[in-house]
């Protein structure tokens, strides 16, 4: 269970949001929403660890995450609003790279799999920095198929992806949330979940009171 | 535990051989500099082997120096540092290794060459030795200071010229004792002293640095 | 006895109840830093006897040395305040620190420049690379260098932490500054002259010493109060009591 | 008492330039700081009064 408590957080001299609360249990999506600036990324990122809340805790499976770091990221998979991906590397060797960096190293024929499986296939060998921004994108997102971390916190993961790669995406989160997985993410496109919960949590001021 | 690290290490060489250039510069910028001072003093042997130490450790510190900004920006600009600082490994294993990295791209090739621009200041056989452990000793001290600039610099509008700034004055220990123990080969006095310590430096900063430039990629990710 | 309970000085820590509390404080030191002042100079010009080698010139070093020594307590004061505002997160401790940063290099600087005006009829020459000279222009660099990353980052809270650990490196490389350029400066005798050797000192050389001292101290107490005061108002500019109070004291 | 006059005073046994030199730069650095920060000072209140007067107006500041 991931949970999150009175979380307040400072940028500058300002307070993005304040006293923000959630918890998520086993099989949930949480989509945070928000206008620009209302501090999405700064919360993922806080869920992550990267930013330390200015008040407030997070716990993950009953214990505050500040407490079990290492152990924490290695049930963790981030992927943020750069992809990630090193342009001088291939598909590859990139998503081999990201996996083994989370001590969840993969071989050579999982590798070959997972990109073929989001429609990389042929591509798997050219430096990254011929890819298109959506198979950049692609590259990073292979890694949630190949992932065995239970918690998944995803920066817009749906910028930059066509219908198709949208619809292959949505069906990998569901497949994720059925086996008990946790999700966090944002977006700003409509998506559908077959299977799982979903959980919202606006930020910032709500749409009915104005800006 | 190692996995990691060598995957890591692995990654920020491929990197470098792929994109040479980087590599190339530092080398060419120490054999430059070097060669400009005789240049700039004049040709007397005498006078280029009684400042040649001293040349050639500046032209060290500035040559590693170079790269030093490069060392998290590239990582920090395409996200992956948040990757890395999210890894399964404490952080300042991750540093270490790119610090090792670093020094095996930009330092390394710098003791290499050493010995044939100190032949050209007019340096004997016994000094170019102590210069070649020397700076084997001391260059990974620079990387590893420099880690801790590179961090808290990291993202910051001029940072370049801030990063030096803020990483030569912690140099200068390193300097003296490196152009230090050089001199002293080369008078006939025993450059033991000055290698001990150098050593000790290296050791210290190991122990130390790491941890000072986790908490610095801490802070400037925060 | 309200002085040693935790409770009495915890509400001194948050910049609130630190702004009126450190402006009843200002005045005092403003004071003391005057009278101290008064008494110094006294004691420097018109007490302390000349010195039968240098003449009237040795009296430089009653400001030299207490600004040099103002320099180094003043790097380490601010780093203890870096430390803990690294440690317990605590604001007004970054705020203290960023506000001695720089008090400590004009001292740092004045030292220097004193040295050299000191060093002229004494050795014949401004600069001498002597091992305490040498160390004294590191340690403003290391100033420069923390001034400077505290002025390229935007964000208060990081710049203050950054700012903060850039300045522990430095208080722990000190020393081994310090211990190489002495080592180094030995090395290269011919080069070199002890600076700060003071001539067997009498008693009221030292008082005179010791007096400006303090005042250098008290004033950049006051000093870095008021530029603490003036830090807290621009970051909690947001804050409700901000406006409030400058409303009122317009 | 160590001189016999104002000017000798002055003087400082030929060494004015170099002991003058050292006091009154210091003492212009101080002035300069103290200075300093009374401009600041000035230019920040204006800065809270304008702030404060906006917010009261319900300006782009009061939802923060």
């Amino acid at each position: 269970m991931l949970e999150a408590e009175g979380l307040v957080c400072e940028r500058g001299d300002r307070i993005l949001f304040a006293n923000v609360g959630f918890r998520l249990n086993a099989g949930e999506l949480l989509h945070v929403k928000g206008v620009n600036g209302s501090g999405k990324t700064s919360l993922l990122r806080m869920l992550c660890g990267l930013v330390a809340p200015a008040a407030g805790e997070i716990r993950w499976r009953g214990e505050n995450i500040r407490k079990q770091k290492e152990e924490y990221n290695r049930e963790l998979l981030y992927i943020g609003h750069q992809a990630g991906i090193k342009a001088e590397l291939t598909a590859l060797e990139n998503l081999k790279l990201s996996c083994a960096l989370n001590d969840a190293g993969i071989d050579d024929d999982q590798a070959w799999r997972a990109l073929g499986d989001i429609g990389l296939g042929g591509r798997e060998e050219l430096p990254s920095k011929v890819l298109s921004q959506g198979q950049q994108r692609r590259v990073a997102l292979a890694r949630m198929l190949v992932s065995r971390a239970p918690l998944w916190i995803l920066d817009e993961p749906f910028t930059a992806l066509d219908v198709k790669a949208v619809a292959q995406l949505e069906q990998v989160l569901g497949a994720h949330l059925q086996q008990g997985g946790y999700i966090v993410l944002t977006t700003h496109q409509n998506f559908t979940l077959s299977q799982g919960r979903l959980r919202m949590l606006h930020l910032g001021p709500s749409p009915e009171s104005g800006p | 535990m190692m996995g990691v690290l060598r995957w890591l290490l692995w990654r920020d060489l491929t990197l470098a051989m792929r994109r040479k250039a980087e590599v190339l510069t530092a080398l060419f910028f120490f054999v430059i500099v070097v060669s400009l001072f005789p240049l700039g003093v004049g040709p007397e042997m005498d006078t280029l082997s009684e400042i040649g130490p001293g040349v050639l450790w500046v032209a060290a510190l500035l040559a590693s120096m170079l790269s030093l900004n490069r060392l998290f920006a590239d990582d920090y600009a395409d996200g992956t540092l948040e990757q890395l600082l999210l890894s399964s490994q404490p952080l300042p294993m991750v540093v270490l290794s790119k610090v090792l990295a670093h020094w095996l791209v930009s330092g390394f090739p710098l003791v290499l060459i050493s010995p044939v621009l100190g032949m050209q200041l007019g340096l004997d056989w016994e000094s170019l030795v102590i210069l070649v452990v020397t700076l084997l000793l001391g260059t990974p001290v620079l990387s590893l200071i420099g880690a801790v600039g590179a961090g808290l610099t990291l993202g910051v509008r001029g940072g370049g010229v801030l990063l030096s700034l803020l990483v030569l004055p912690l140099y200068i220990p390193v300097l003296i004792f490196g152009a230090g123990a050089v001199e002293a080969a080369r008078s006939g006095l025993g450059a033991d002293a000055h290698v001990s310590l150098l050593g000790a430096f290296l050791v210290l900063a190991l122990l130390l640095a790491p941890w000072g430039g986790a908490a610095a990629l801490r802070i400037s990710l925060d | 006895m309200q002085l040693f309970s935790k409770a009495f000085w915890l509400q001194f820590s948050s910049p609130k109840a630190f702004y009126p509390f450190a402006g009843k404080l200002i005045p005092w030191f403003t004071a003391l830093a005057a009278v101290f002042a008064v008494v110094g100079l006294y004691l420097s010009f018109f007490v302390a006897p000349t010195d039968y080698q240098q003449g009237e010139s040795y009296r430089i070093m009653f400001i030299h040395v207490p600004a040099a020594w103002m320099s180094m307590f003043i790097y380490l004061v601010m780093c203890i305040y870096a430390g803990l505002g690294l440690v317990l997160n605590t604001r007004l401790s970054n705020m203290m620190a960023a506000a001695l940063a720089p008090t400590g290099a004009m001292f740092t600087f004045l030292a220097l420049w004193t040295g050299a005006l000191w060093g002229k009829p004494t050795w014949g020459t401004y600069w001498v690379w002597d091992a305490r000279l040498t160390s004294e222009l590191i340690l403003l660099f290391l100033y420069f260098g923390y001034i400077a990353l505290q002025a390229a980052i935007d964000d208060p809270q990081r710049a203050a932490r950054a700012s903060g650990l850039l300045a522990i490196v430095g208080v722990i490389n000190i020393p081994i500054i310090y211990f190489s350029v002495q080592w180094w400066n030995t090395l290269h005798q011919g080069a070199s002259v002890t600076v700060t050797q003071a001539p067997t000192m009498a008693a009221t050389m030292f008082a005179a010493m010791i007096v400006m001292t303090l005042a250098f101290w008290m004033y950049t107490i006051a000093v870095a109060l008021v530029r603490v005061r003036q830090l807290i108002l621009e970051r909690e500019r947001h804050a409700a009591w901000v406006l409030e109070l400058a409303e009122a004291e317009k | 008492m160590n001189w016999g006059s104002f000017a000798d005073f002055l003087a400082m046994g030929g060494y004015a330039f170099y002991v003058w030199g050292s006091y009154g730069v210091t003492a212009l650095f101080l002035l300069i700081e103290v200075v300093l920060l009374m401009k600041r000072r000035r230019t920040l209140m204006q800065r809270l009064l304008r702030l404060a007067r906006i917010n009261r107006e319900g300006g782009y500041e009061s939802k923060t």
